[in-house]
Order: C-alpha cells, then sequence, then structure tokens
C-alpha cells in the first residue's frame, strides 16, 4: 500500500564483488549499471504512464552463501526493495533465491546455470543463463559435424575431465547423454572429476594420455584451466577436439598460454562480442558498453548482467504496476526481443523458468584471435575439424 | 609400462614442487618449535612479488629469486620481532603461536587483495610451456627448474646448516640453547634469523608456484596443507625427512589415481597425516633435529 | 702466584621463579688462583655457577669480573671477556658432531680466527677426541663427553674457566685424568673456579675452597684449613 | 602368615631405552609408616614413584597394594585406590583457585567420605593452613604455600599412602620445619602412609622410620636413618666419600 | 562462611531467565523486521556453535580446526532425514544429525593423546579429509552440487525460537559444566593431564565425552543451519573457513569462559554484516589484526577486556579525591 506512492523503482543484488568469484562478480556489476542507467537516461521506466527511475541497490555477498542469503533477507526485508537480481555463481543463486520465494519477489539472474536450481518448482526465480548441459551438447554438436565430415575418428573416444562442482557435472551430463544417444559414435573412456583450484593435474593428465583418446573434453573455470592446460602442453599432450568448455577465448588465458598453444581450443559461451559484426540487439549493446567503459570489450558476463536487468525492466513495464505477483506473470509470459543467442527470451515453466537459448561455440587461432565458428547464422569464421598439430 | 614412467615423472615433479613448499615450514617448527600459520601468506605474497617484479621490471622469475627472497627474508625478521618473539615458548606457546600466525595470514591476504584485487594472476614467460622429451614422456622445462630448485635448495641448505658457523649455531640452538649462550651465541638472533629463513623458503616457494599455477590472494592455503602433510610425515624439523617426504606424498598422491578417483586423490594426504600423527608420532623417519 | 680479584660476587639472592636458591652469597676468585665451590646435593653450587655466566641472574647483588659490573651484560656477551663454563651434565649438542661441538667453543669473533690452532691445542690434550671428531656427541661415553666439554671451552681461550662437577659419572682413573688437566690447566696461566662434591680431590688440586649450604657461605679456608676442619664433614653431609 | 603390607614392590625396573632407570627395586611400605627413599640425582627416584603411581608402565616387576597387583593400572584408578603422589616440581592447575584445586582432588575420594567434595575441599585446606586464600589463584601463594597446596590437593582424596617427591626442598628453613611438622601430623592424625623423596637431610633423617637408598636404579641400601647414614656404599654414592674417610657418624 | 565461587544460588539464573524470555518475545513486537530476527537467529546458531568448540578448545584447550566435520555430518544427516520419503519432522531430523556427528567425532578418539598444535594440526587433516570424501559421496551430500530442502514458508520464523531454545540450553549447559566438578575436571586435564590423573580423573573418559558433546551440539547446529538456509552443499558446510570462524568467534570473545564465545558469536555475525555493507575490502584483515592484538595483549578477548575494564573503572571510583562512603 506505502509502496503506490513511490518515486522510484528499488531493485536488490548482491554480486560476490569480493571473495573467489569476484572478477565475474565486477563484470555483472557492469552489466547491470549499463542497463540501469540506459534506462536513467531516458527518465526512467513508464510504469502505468508514470516515468519513474530506477535504483540498484548492490551489495557484495563476498562470494559466500550465507552472505548471498542474508544480504537478500535485508535488502527484501530491511531496504524494501521491489524486484531482486541474481548474483553470479550457481550455489549463491541456489542459496539466495530461497529468500525471494519465500518473500514472493521476483528473483531475475544471469549468473545460475545449474540446472538443479531451476528443478526446486520455484514461482519467482527466473534465469537467464542457459543450462551448462546444453554447452555441452552443444560441443557434441559441432563435433558430430567435424565427424560426420569425416575429420574425426568414428567411433571416437572421448576423455571427459570436469571440475567437481554443479557446473561440472552438468556438463558431463551434457556430453555423456549425447554420446550414450550417438549410438557408438562416441566412447567415454575416461571420467574423472578433479577439485576445485586444484594444483596438479599430472597423474590425471599421464590417465588420460594412456587412455590415448581422440577428444579432450574438459569443464573447468580460469585458473584451473590455464594450470591444466599448461600441464597438458608442457606433457606433450596433443588431441584432435580439445575444449575446456565455456573457458579458452579470455585474453587472459591466451596471453598466460601463449596463442600458439591454446590454438584450436574449442569454447561455447552464453554470447560474444562477435555477434554485433551483425546489426542487432548485440551491436546496440557492444556500442553502449564501448563508450561507457573507455572502449573495452564486454564478454559474455556482462553481456547476461545487462540483459538480466533489461528482461526485468521489461517485465516491470508490462505489467504497468510495482506488484509483484503483476510483475512474477509478466516475467512468465514475456517473449522479448534479445541479444542473446537465438534472438528471443522467454521462460518455459517446463525448464523451471530457465532460457533454453543456444551457445555460440568458438575456436582460438594461431594469431589469437576466438572467431565464432557454431552455429552457422552466428559463425564469424570457420572451425577446424581436428587439430592439425597432432596428425595421430 | 609407458604409464607407469608417466606417472613417476609427475610424482617426482610433484615432490620436487611438496619439497619447496615444506621446506620453510619444518625449518621454523625445528628450531623455534612454533607451527607457522602465515607460511602460506608468505607464499602468496612471493607469488606477487614475482608477478610484480615480472610484470614491472620485466624481470625472469628465476632471475627475481634473490630479491624476492630477500624481501621475505625481511618480513620473516621482522614477524620474529615483533610478534612471535612475544609468545610463550613450547607446549604453552602451541596454540596461541598458531592463532597469532593465523593472524598474520589473514592480514597477509587482504592487504594483497586491497593491492592486487581478487582476480587471478599468472607469470608467463617464453618457456612457461616449453617441454623437453624424456624417457619416452615429455617433461615441462619449467617444472624441471623448479625440481632442479627443490633439490639445490636442501642441499645448499644443508650446507649452510653443516658448514658455516651461523648454520651451526642455528642446529645446536634447536638442541641446546644454553649451551649456546655459553660459547657467546645471540640465541634471539639466532632465532630471528632462523625465522627470516624459513619465511624466505616460503617466498621462494611461492615464486616456484607462480610459474607453474595462477594465483590470488586466497593462494597458499591449499600449499600450507601440503606443507604440514609433508612436514609431518618427514618428522617436525628434519630436513633430509622432509624431500622424502615430499617424493612419498607424491608418490602416494600420483599413483592413488589407478585404484580411485582422482578427485579423491587429494584426500589420501590428509588420511596419511592423522594416521602418522596418531601412530608415529615423530614421523616416517623418527624425530631428528636439522639432520 | 695470587693476584688482584678477578671475580667478585657480592651477596647474590637467585630464584628458579619464586624458588630461592641463593640467599646473599659471596665469593671471591684472585687472578690465578684454583678456587673450589663445595656443597651437596642442592645447595646451590650449580645456580651459582649460572649467576656468574648470567643463564640466570641474580635479583639482588653484584657480580664483578676485573672490576667491572656484569648485570648489564648479557650473557652471550660474557665469553668475549674469557668466562666459561664447563656445565653440569655437560650439556653437549648431542647431534653435532665432536667437531662441530669444538668449532662451536670458538664461535666467538675474537677467538674465531684462532679456531683451527686452539682445534689443534686441545685435540692434543685430549687425543681421544681427535679418534672421535666425526662421531656425534651424543654417542661418546660419560668420560669422552665431559672432555668434549672441557675441550669445547677451552677453544675460547677462557682466563677464567668454570667447571661443575667434572667428575661427576667418570670413572676412578677419568676423575685422575680430569683433576690432573684442571691443575695442568691452571698451571697453564688459567684461574679456575671448580664446583666438586669429590671433597678430598677438590681439596688436592685447589688452594681455597668455600663451602656453601642450602645458598649460603658455611665455611671459607685454604684448602688446608678445610682438610682440617671438624666441621666441614658435618656440613658436607648437610646433616 | 603376616599380613601383607599396604604396599609393595617386587623387582621393579623401568628402562628408558639403554637406560636403566629404576632396575629391580623391591620395597615395602607398612601401615602409618614413614619412608624416606633418597640418593643422587638421576638415581631414579621420582621415576620409581611414578611407576607407584601408575603415572608410567613398569618394563617389569609389579607393584603390590595389600599383595593385590595394581601395576598396569592407571593413575587415575590408583588414585580412586588410595596412592597418591605429588610432584617435585609443584603443579597446581593455574587457573584455577586454590579451593577448586582442591575440590578436582576431593571428587574421587567421595566413596570414602561422606562429606561432599567442596566441603572436603574446605576441611583439608583448614588443615594445611590455607583456609584464608582459598579464593586466590594459586600464582599468589609462596612456593611454600604452594606446597601446602600440592599437600591438600592430595589429602582432599582421602588417601591411604601419600608419596611426597621433594616436598620441602626449596623453601626457606623456618618453612621447612613446619612443612616437616605437617608431614607428620598427616601421619598422626590421619592415618596416612607416606613415601617420601628428600635431599634436606634434616628432614628425612628426623622425619622417616625407614630409609630407602637408590643409586643408579639400584636399592643400594635401607634401614633405619642413622644405619643408612653410616653404610660405606651410602655414603660413597651419596654423602660424599670425603665424609666416609674422616671416619665420623653422622647425628 | 566461606564463598565458593561454584556454589551459584539458583536465583543467580533469573536474570538470564529473563533475557531469554525478552529474547523470545522480541519476534512479536512489531519493531523487529524479518531480517534483523533472522540475522538474530544465525548469531543464536553460531552462539551454539562457539560455545560447543569452547568446550574442547577452552574447557580442554584441545583447539580443534576441524569443527566443520561435525558442522557438515549434522547438516547433511537432517537434511536428509528431512528429504526421505517419510520425511522425518524437522526437530527429529535435527536432533538425529547431532547423534551422527556424536557418534562420527568419536571416532577422533586416537587423536586425543596428541596435544597442543599436533592435536591442532591432525584436526586440520581430518577436517579437509571429510571435506573430500563426503563431497565425493553424491548420495548423500549431492556432490558438488548439494542439497536443497523444500522451502517452508513459515520455517526461518520457528527457528528463531528453536535457534534460541537450543542457544539457552547450550548456554545453560555451558554454565553447569564450567561450575559443576565436571568442569574443573575439564580445566584441570586442560592445565595438565598427568596432573589431573595424580588426583584421579579419568582424563581419557572426559575427553571422550566432552568430545562427543561437543560434536553433537555442532551437528545439531548444523542442521539448523540447513533448514534455515533450505540450501546447503559440501564446499560450504565441510570448509575450512566454517571450521575457523568457530575457533574465531571463541578467541575473539574469550576462550574458556562462557560469556567469550557468545560474545564472540553475536560480534562475529553482527560485525561482519556491518564490515560487509560498508568496508567488504577490510573485513579479513580486521579479524587478523584482533586475532594478533588479543593473542598478544588480552588472552580471554572481549571478555578480558571487559573485566579489565570493570576493575579500571572500580580502581577509579576508589580512588582518592572521589568522596568516600560513610
Ligand atoms: N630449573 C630449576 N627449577 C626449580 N628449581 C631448581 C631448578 N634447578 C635447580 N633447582 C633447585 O635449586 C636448588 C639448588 O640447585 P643446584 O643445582 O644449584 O644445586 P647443586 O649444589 O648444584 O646440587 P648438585 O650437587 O645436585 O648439582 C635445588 O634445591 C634444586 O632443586
Ligand atoms: N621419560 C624419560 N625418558 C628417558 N629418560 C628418563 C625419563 N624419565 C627419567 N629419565 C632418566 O631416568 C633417570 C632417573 O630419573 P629420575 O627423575 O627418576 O631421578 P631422581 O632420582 O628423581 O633425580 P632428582 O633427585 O634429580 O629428582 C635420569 O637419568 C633421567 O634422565
Ligand atoms: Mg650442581
Ligand atoms: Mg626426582
Amino acid at each position: 500500500p506505502a509502496r503506490a506512492a513511490k518515486d522510484r523503482i528499488l531493485v536488490g543484488a548482491t554480486l560476490p564483488l569480493t571473495g573467489s568469484e569476484a572478477r565475474v562478480g565486477g563484470f555483472f556489476k557492469e552489466g547491470y549499471e549499463l542497463a540501469f542507467d540506459e534506462v536513467n537516461k531516458k527518465g526512467g521506466l513508464d510504469v502505468g504512464g508514470k516515468k519513474l527511475p530506477v535504483q540498484l541497490l548492490l551489495l557484495d555477498d563476498t562470494s559466500t552463501q550465507a552472505t548471498a542469503v542474508s544480504l537478500a533477507d535485508r535488502l527484501v526485508n530491511s531496504d524494501k526493495v521491489d524486484f531482486l537480481l541474481g548474483t553470479y555463481a550457481s550455489h549463491l543463486v541456489e542459496a539466495q533465491s530461497t529468500v525471494a520465494e519465500e518473500n514472493k519477489i521476483p528473483y531475475v539472474n544471469g549468473g545460475g546455470g545449474a540446472t538443479k536450481i531451476y528443478k526446486r518448482g520455484f514461482k519467482y526465480l527466473f534465469g537467464l543463463i542457459s543450462p551448462v548441459e546444453l554447452l555441452g551438447t552443444t560441443l557434441m554438436q559441432w563435433i558430430d559435424e567435424q565427424q560426420k565430415a569425416g575429420k574425426l575418428p568414428k567411433p571416437a573416444k572421448i576423455a571427459l575431465v570436469w571440475e567437481n562442482t554443479a557446473h561440472g557435472k552438468d556438463f558431463r551430463k551434457g556430453v555423456s547423454d549425447f554420446a550414450q544417444k550417438s549410438g557408438g559414435a562416441y566412447q567415454v573412456t575416461v571420467d574423472e572429476s578433479f577439485e576445485l583450484n586444484g594444483k596438479d593435474f599430472g597423474a590425471l593428465l599421464g590417465k588420460v594420455k594412456a587412455a590415448g583418446v581422440d577428444l579432450f573434453l574438459v569443464d573447468a573455470h580460469l585458473p584451473d584451466y590455464i594450470t591444466m592446460h599448461r600441464q597438458y602442453v608442457g606433457a606433450g599432450l596433443c588431441h584432435k577436439v580439445v575444449t575446456y568448455g565455456a573457458r579458452g577465448a579470455e585474453k587472459d588465458a591466451i596471453q598466460a598460454l601463449g596463442a600458439d598453444n591454446t590454438a584450436y581450443v574449442l569454447s561455447g559461451v552464453w554470447w560474444s562480442a562477435q555477434l554485433a559484426a551483425k546489426p542487432g540487439a548485440s551491436r546496440d549493446f557492444v556500442g553502449a558498453f564501448k563508450a561507457k567503459y573507455g572502449g573495452r570489450d564486454p564478454e559474455w558476463f556482462q553481456a547476461l548482467g545487462y540483459e538480466t536487468a533489461r528482461v526485468l525492466f521489461t517485465a516491470i513495464q508490462q505489467a504497468g504496476k510495482l506488484d509483484r505477483d503483476a510483475v512474477r506473470e509478466k516475467l512468465q509470459a514475456l517473449k522479448m526481443p534479445s541479444l542473446l543467442p537465438g534472438g528471443t527470451v522467454e521462460f518455459k515453466p517446463e525448464t523451471g523458468n530457465q532460457v533454453q537459448n543456444p551457445f555460440v561455440v568458438q575456436q582460438n587461432q594461431k594469431d589469437g584471435t576466438a572467431p565464432i565458428i557454431f552455429p552457422k547464422d552466428a559463425a564469424t569464421g570457420t572451425g577446424t575439424g581436428a587439430n592439425p598439430k597432432c596428425a595421430k | 609400462m609407458d604409464r607407469f614412467v608417466d606417472l613417476a615423472v609427475s610424482a617426482v615433479l610433484l615432490a620436487g614442487l611438496y619439497a619447496t613448499m615444506a621446506y620453510g615450514l619444518g625449518l621454523i617448527y625445528g628450531v623455534l618449535r612454533v607451527v607457522n600459520l602465515a607460511h602460506g601468506g608468505v607464499i602468496m605474497a612471493g607469488a606477487y612479488l614475482g608477478w610484480i617484479l615480472h610484470g614491472w621490471a620485466g624481470l625472469d622469475p628465476y632471475l627475481s629469486i634473490p630479491l624476492v627472497v630477500g624481501a621475505t627474508f625481511l618480513l620473516g625478521m621482522a614477524m620474529y620481532r615483533v610478534l612471535v618473539r612475544h609468545l610463550p615458548r613450547g607446549p604453552a606457546g602451541g596454540p596461541a603461536s598458531l592463532l597469532l600466525l593465523f593472524g598474520v595470514w589473514l592480514v597477509l591476504r587482504n592487504v594483497a587483495y586491497l593491492l592486487f584485487t581478487g582476480n587471478d594472476q599468472v607469470i608467463r614467460t617464453s618457456y612457461s610451456t616449453h617441454a623437453l622429451p624424456l624417457l619416452g614422456s615429455f617433461v615441462s622445462v619449467n617444472r624441471l627448474a623448479v625440481l632442479a630448485i627443490a633439490v639445490v635448495t636442501p642441499a645448499l641448505l644443508h650446507l649452510v646448516l653443516r658448514r658455516t658457523y651461523l648454520g651451526r649455531a642455528i642446529r645446536a640452538v634447536a638442541q641446546n640453547a644454553d649451551s649456546c649462550t655459553l660459547v657467546g651465541i645471540d640465541v634471539e638472533r639466532i632465532y630471528t634469523l632462523t625465522f627470516g629463513i624459513g619465511t624466505a623458503l616460503a617466498g621462494l616457494a611461492g615464486l616456484l608456484s607462480a610459474t607453474i599455477f595462477s594465483f590470488n590472494p586466497g593462494f597458499g592455503s591449499g600449499e600450507l596443507l601440503k606443507s604440514f602433510v609433508v612436514v609431518v610425515l618427514g618428522g617436525l624439523g628434519s630436513v633430509f625427512g622432509t624431500g622424502v617426504a615430499a617424493l612419498i606424498l607424491a608418490i602416494v598422491e600420483v599413483f592413488a589415481i589407478l585404484v580411485m578417483p582422482s578427485y579423491l586423490t587429494a584426500a589420501v594426504g590428509f588420511v596419511m597425516l592423522v594416521l602418522v600423527l596418531v601412530l608415529r608420532p615423530g614421523g616416517l623417519f623418527g624425530q631428528r633435529v636439522l639432520g | 702466584m695470587t693476584g688482584a680479584p678477578m671475580l667478585e660476587v657480592d651477596g647474590i639472592d637467585v630464584f628458579y621463579g619464586d624458588v630461592q636458591v641463593l640467599y646473599g652469597l659471596s665469593l671471591e676468585v684472585r687472578e690465578g688462583e684454583i678456587v673450589t665451590l663445595l656443597g651437596s646435593n642442592g645447595a646451590g653450587k650449580t645456580t651459582t655457577l649460572r649467576a656468574i655466566s648470567g643463564l640466570r641472574p641474580p635479583r639482588k647483588g653484584e657480580i664483578r669480573f676485573r672490576g667491572r659490573s656484569l648485570a648489564s651484560l648479557p650473557a652471550a656477551r660474557r665469553a668475549e671477556l674469557g668466562i666459561a663454563l664447563v656445565p653440569e651434565g655437560r650439556e653437549l649438542w648431542p647431534q653435532l658432531t665432536v667437531r662441530e661441538n669444538l668449532d662451536l667453543g670458538a664461535y666467538h669473533p675474537r677467538v674465531r680466527a684462532n679456531a683451527a690452532r686452539n682445534l689443534e691445542t686441545v685435540l692434543a690434550m685430549f687425543p681421544r677426541l681427535r679418534e672421535r671428531s666425526s662421531q656425534v656427541a651424543g654417542s661418546l661415553s660419560g668420560g669422552e663427553q665431559q672432555m668434549c666439554a672441557i675441550a669445547r671451552a677451552l677453544m675460547s681461550e677462557p682466563t677464567f674457566l668454570m667447571l661443575d662437577e667434572p667428575s661427576l659419572g667418570l670413572a676412578p682413573v677419568l676423575v685422575e685424568q680430569v683433576m690432573r688437566t684442571v691443575a695442568e690447566l691452571h698451571a697453564s696461566g688459567i684461574t679456575v673456579l671448580l664446583v666438586e662434591q669429590n671433597l678430598r680431590k677438590a681439596l688436592e688440586v685447589a688452594q681455597r675452597g668455600t663451602v656453601i649450604e642450602t645458598g649460603r657461605v658455611r665455611l671459607e679456608g685454604t684448602s688446608a684449613e678445610l682438610s682440617r676442619n671438624p666441621e666441614i664433614r658435618a656440613a658436607y653431609l648437610g646433616i | 602368615m603376616t599380613k601383607p603390607p599396604l604396599l609393595a614392590t617386587r623387582a621393579v625396573s623401568k628402562h628408558f631405552g639403554g637406560l636403566k632407570a629404576v632396575d629391580e627395586v623391591d620395597l615395602e611400605l607398612a601401615q602409618g609408616e614413614i619412608l624416606g627413599v633418597i640418593g643422587p640425582n638421576g638415581a631414579g627416584k621420582t621415576t620409581l614413584f611414578s611407576l607407584i603411581a601408575g603415572s608410567i608402565q613398569p618394563t617389569s616387576g609389579e607393584v603390590l597394594m595389600r599383595g593385590h597387583e595394581v601395576s598396569g593400572r592407571p593413575a587415575y584408578r590408583l588414585v580412586r585406590a588410595g596412592v597418591v603422589r605429588t610432584h617435585q616440581l609443584v603443579r597446581p592447575f593455574p587457573n584455577l583457585t586454590v579451593a577448586e584445586n582442591v575440590t578436582v582432588g576431593a571428587i574421587h575420594g567421595a566413596w570414602r567420605d561422606e562429606a561432599s567434595p567442596r566441603a572436603r575441599a574446605a576441611e583439608v585446606l583448614e588443615f594445611v593452613g590455607l583456609a584464608e586464600r582459598a579464593n586466590e589463584l594459586p600464582g599468589t601463594l609462596t612456593l611454600a604455600g604452594r606446597k601446602r597446596l600440592e599437600l591438600a590437593r592430595a589429602l582432599a582424596i582421602v588417601p591411604l599412602v601419600l608419596m611426597l617427591d621433594e616436598v620441602i626442598a626449596g623453601v626457606n628453613p623456618v618453612e621447612a620445619m613446619k612443612l616437616a611438622a605437617l608431614i607428620r601430623r598427616i601421619r598422626d592424625e590421619r592415618g596416612v602412609s607416606i613415601v617420601m623423596i628428600e635431599h634436606v637431610m634434616p628432614a628425612v633423617m628426623s622425619l622417616s622410620d625407614r630409609i630407602a637408598v637408590l643409586d643408579h636404579g639400584k636399592k643400594i641400601a635401607e634401614g633405619k636413618p642413622a644405619e643408612v647414614a653410616a653404610n660405606p656404599l651410602v655414603v660413597e654414592a651419596y654423602l660424599g666419600k670425603g665424609a666416609a674417610e674422616e671416619g665420623a657418624t653422622p647425628a | 562462611m566461606r564463598r565458593w565461587a561454584a556454589d551459584v544460588p539458583f536465583w543467580s539464573a533469573v536474570p538470564f531467565v529473563i533475557v531469554v524470555a525478552a529474547l523470545a518475545a522480541l519476534p512479536l513486537s512489531l519493531r523487529i523486521s524479518p531480517y534483523e530476527r533472522n540475522l538474530v537467529t544465525v548469531a543464536f546458531l553460531m552462539i551454539s556453535g562457539a560455545l560447543a568448540w569452547n568446550w574442547m578448545g577452552g574447557y580442554l584447550g584441545q583447539v580443534s580446526f576441524g569443527h566443520a566435520a561435525m558442522f557438515g555430518l549434522g547438516g547433511f544427516v537432517a537434511a536428509r532425514l528431512m528429504l526421505h520419503e517419510n520425511p522425518a519432522p524437522a526437530p527429529i531430523a535435527w536432533l538425529l544429525g547431532g547423534i551422527a556427528a556424536g557418534v562420527f567425532s568419536l571416532g577422533a578418539h586416537p587423536m586425543l593423546r596428541l596435544r597442543g598444535p599436533y592435536f591442532s594440526i591432525a584436526t586440520i587433516g581430518v577436517g579437509e579429509a571429510s571435506r573430500l570424501l563426503f563431497t565425493y559421496w553424491e548420495e548423500f551430500t549431492g556432490g558438488a552440487s548439494g542439497v536443497s530442502l523444500p522451502i517452508d514458508i513459515g520455517m526461518k520464523a520457528r527457528l528463531y525460537w528453536w535457534a534460541l531454545g537450543l542457544a539457552a540450553l547450550v548456554v545453560t549447559a555451558s554454565f553447569v559444566i564450567r561450575r559443576s566438578t565436571l568442569g574443573l575436571q575439564l580445566l584441570a586435564i586442560k592445565a595438565d593431564v598427568d596432573a589431573a590423573a595424580d588426583v584421579g580423573v579419568n582424563a581419557t573418559f572426559y575427553q571422550d565425552l566432552v568430545m562427543v558433546l561437543s560434536g553433537a551440539v555442532v551437528g545439531i547446529t548444523g542442521g539448523l543451519w540447513a533448514s534455515f538456509f533450505s540450501f546447503i552443499e559440501p564446499a560450504d558446510m565441510f570448509g575450512f573457513d566454517r571450521s575457523i570462524g568457530f575457533v574465531l568467534m571463541s578467541v575473539i570473545g574469550g576462550v574458556g569462559t562462557v560469556l567469550g564465545p557468545v560474545l564472540g558469536a553475536v560480534v562475529f555475525v553482527l560485525l561482519r554484516q556491518f564490515l560487509l555493507a560498508s568496508y567488504p575490502q577490510l573485513y579479513l584483515g580486521l579479524y587478523g589484526i584482533l586475532l594478533i592484538l588479543i593473542i598478544l595483549f588480552e588472552p580471554l578477548g572481549l571478555t578480558g577486556l571487559g573485566l579489565r575494564l570493570a576493575r579500571a573503572v572500580r580502581r577509579r571510583r576508589r580512588a582518592p579525591g572521589v568522596v568516600a562512603a560513610p
């Protein structure tokens, strides 16, 4: 009732601005802030014929669950925010979204990719980040094209290596389900997990080497990717296809490892700045981002952050009021043109309100670039089927 | 067979790393009977020092060894003078020194965080990913260099401890401090120097790790835990025991992958730690003081 | 033969924690003398030597060496003045070799340059140690350990040598030998303060003696006087 | 058949590596007796106490109480059976008050005495003369006070046998006399049998009914104080050879 | 005639009962928002955990860096019981989780003969090994992705009273233990195991007893924690940071006292919340500095500081210049 007289819309969020996820937390913050700036520059959101500015109340959850939960609690019950945007990293989102559900407050996030978050039947939780499982599937689809084109052996042996987290487990499911359904075209011969921030992968790589596989499919986060790939190259390993899941095209990593050593590494991401090559939502976003952040190129984190906020804004405008349930209904019914690959965003109850947009697959080149090679409609380059360096 | 060689090679390389991480912890414990929980923080500091020198001055990490070792040596001496000196020695000081140095670690971590943010950093050199064929397997040049240093360091340490007056004084202080005073050894000074050397060894370990791993301010906790395992296994305070224990731990961890999922191999070390503490509190090779 | 006072202990009180062990104890040793400190178990002899060497500074009273107060001089600096102690129970570094034990005896900068020469001297004095020089000290027999401890003290070229029960735990032949050594050291110009329970042996080599009982001086006199004193026995037995 | 002694050791030994700290020692303690144990430093006196009290286990031999073997039992069970020791270096619990220190002792003697632990602690403190200091920390007591505390803590258990390791050592002569008197009262008024280690000769000689002498882990003599003092072995090992040669006997 | 510090007259419980009653009535007042209520609930849970840790670390002097193992085990056992097809009522699940944790901690029995830093290092090993093993045990902990409990809207509100009840119980237990002959014996063991045995204390038994009790209470706390957060994962529940948390709370507040861990837990939760909102970059270092200062200058932590202040004030009152009472 008191909310009716409001002169602005208060949106709360926490992000891991310190702690283990701090780097990405910062990226999401940039995305959020860009979206809020854009709206406020236009005088605010049009809510029921009245322009209301939006304000972001952002707190640092230090990458820990208890803090993410209690700060969300604070945002809802003490700061009285109208809506919530999500934090980053699956475990934080899974813990934090319970607060939104208990308080019946819409919670839109672009940072919780694990499918199990969306299997709890929550009504107020919406996820803009496609399941990591789908990342595994998408990569396999491209690989499958190569195999069909005769560039890869059939059957192909896979070493499937994943970090022991929700992220890694989803990736593993995507790949192994695909392999199982392939009718023998793919065999997973090594299936191993490793601890986050692992130190030495010598033994693991030894096992991979001994198994004599064709495809080396890994899901790792950035530090482990760098550590593992260094040892991989150092141990003289080479496989026809190598991927580290969503990692590979980061400039940091290419710099840390050398363009030579990362050539042909495959990665699947939720969005890429190269999508701006064609006119559309992505190009607009990249332009705005560069203007605000000194010409820097955004990565998928900023794009998802930005888009997450935009989805919430769109639903609010469509509802025409700040009523939480009304906004929730509009989110549920939303079908919005988007910068995400696939071009539209919608939340389907059967997937627990997690979007199912495709991934874009990039492949690193010797010159340090990483063009999109899949799907075709988004491609900015052509992929190399099997790493020519390892002839065998 | 081929596979066996591969695993053996990676075990030896890993042992080199574990050993460098553990020497400093063992030395300080051997002489002062203080468990240096700030060890992990110093490893982290060593990594960042190397990174700064590499990034800002373009200094190769191996060339910056003297600078990093020197800086962490001073840090260690300061830690002893300002903090550790005031603790009760012996069993009574045990938990107190543990907690005090843990506090130091938290501060180091926070300082690093303020200076460098939480981002992961790496040191990349031209040879970071170079490999040499060896025994039908490929071995990273950098890892070989780390191994070499892991072997040279205790040899140097051994020489210093055996051949110099200072080294003999350090060993003597560990055995009987009163007699040292009688022949004119300033025991406090020896403690200060020892703490400095132990800390410098941690700094060196950090620098070397930084050429292999990416790191952030939280770096060092895993290294500390491994160092514990190695030092306890080797008998707290024995330089050679430490080296051998590092090798044992590495072999067990690496070969464990043959019988268990790779994820669990990390637990093997901790299980060994607890078993050794309970069954053979003096370490696998018995209690020796700085042999 | 005896000259100016070299060491003056002046009314010292010494404690272990709250336990008082010495009560206003005074003592004097003159240049070139050999003096023995006698007393039964627990009388405070060792404590007196520890106070002089700085390991257990007195709470009250003063110790002067060649007229200079030692109060502000840390224990580690006293070796510099030529004060050396062969501690009770030898207190070697058991895991260091004999050679290392001896080398460390010459740790002090003033004598470090002469280490090689001093080593030759002491090894000549104790040929047994030359044979054992690479053995760890902890594995020596009691007598050998005693020699090693004396040799270690001599490495610092002391002018004032304190020996705490050097005959403790030694076979009679070795006792004879140690006592002879003490006499030789004295003859070579070193002032000696000898603590002994072995009253007869001690009085044989010493010129003067002081008997202490529960931290206080009970009797003083020349060796001859003390040997004759009827009280001495009772005091010595602590009865 | 004579009644078995209250406490006895039969050929009890303790080896530390190659060192025979205690070597086949036989000892007997009769009800109401005070037995003195003397010997040079490192003779094995304290180790013998630890063996009897169960703090360490003998290498061989046995400890008997009223003819029943008790060796191998952990210390706390021997305490509950009435064998209580004090330590050479006083070991009060520093963070507990004087009264609490004694109460800890009183907890486990309850079966022989109906009083509550706290009441018994109070009574014992009165007996040793520490009642005034009940609520202070042991650190505030003088050494003599702490020795009394150590006695009180042991007495609170209502022991049958009290083993005192150098309780008189280190205190000034006046206090030493008072402590000796207290020890005699413990035997006379409370009927506690006592074994005491002491280097302070006047005290041992006057308090003890019998004296045993240890050297290098072996018992080298035993008997009335005067006999022991005259024993040439004892004189050589402990009292001093110089004394023997002058040919007098101790007072 | 003598006033035994240990004889606590029963009326001294009156202020405590009043405080608990007031706290119980607090959520009924409209002044407190659900956010504040939840914060206090977390503080209650931390109080229970810190006090239970303190039985080991403070009373017995065995500083454990591995209590997260019991916290996590209690949490996951409770969670599994509540997720079962025939779900156990929450309080039963918590209790069983606590029992499981207590039994588990008995496994550390052989470690108890280690003392000082050796014990601490061993607990680090046990803690880390537990974390890895339980993370690997998917059927139980859900592996790295953890388990979610069904959302129960009224649960958080009810948990306030449950947590208060637990905390009140644990505070009472801490007092009773401290003041009873059991507490005396624990402190005696802490001061000197051998001397304690020499006055008849069965150190082995009491150490086991305390370890089991401490583990069980921390386990129950873990169960309540699981219900409160609805989602738990092993990396967090079994994490080293959690073990450290128990240590920090007790040390900052005052090891070995009853009030200390309570203060420590409140400061830990509230200060943290405040710092996180205002200076998120500094809180780690501030804890570090606090820890260093406490170890160097005030071993009894905030409690010791309070006592010192009280003494100073009293001295000031008695100081000359103030007119003495007739
Ligand atoms: N570290 C210590 N702590 C407490 N008391 C001590 C310590 N060292 C010695 N004492 C006590 O001080 C007193 C004097 O001891 P000291 O060693 O000086 O005697 P001593 O004359 O050398 O005897 P001995 O002939 O046995 O060597 C003894 O009562 C002894 O118990
Ligand atoms: N735990 C142990 N390990 C090895 N040796 C020991 C141990 N305990 C005692 N000893 C040795 O056993 C011998 C006997 O020691 P004990 O303490 O019984 O002597 P004591 O007769 O009480 O001497 P004091 O009069 O000086 O107290 C000593 O040589 C001592 O060093
Ligand atoms: Mg002596
Ligand atoms: Mg003794």
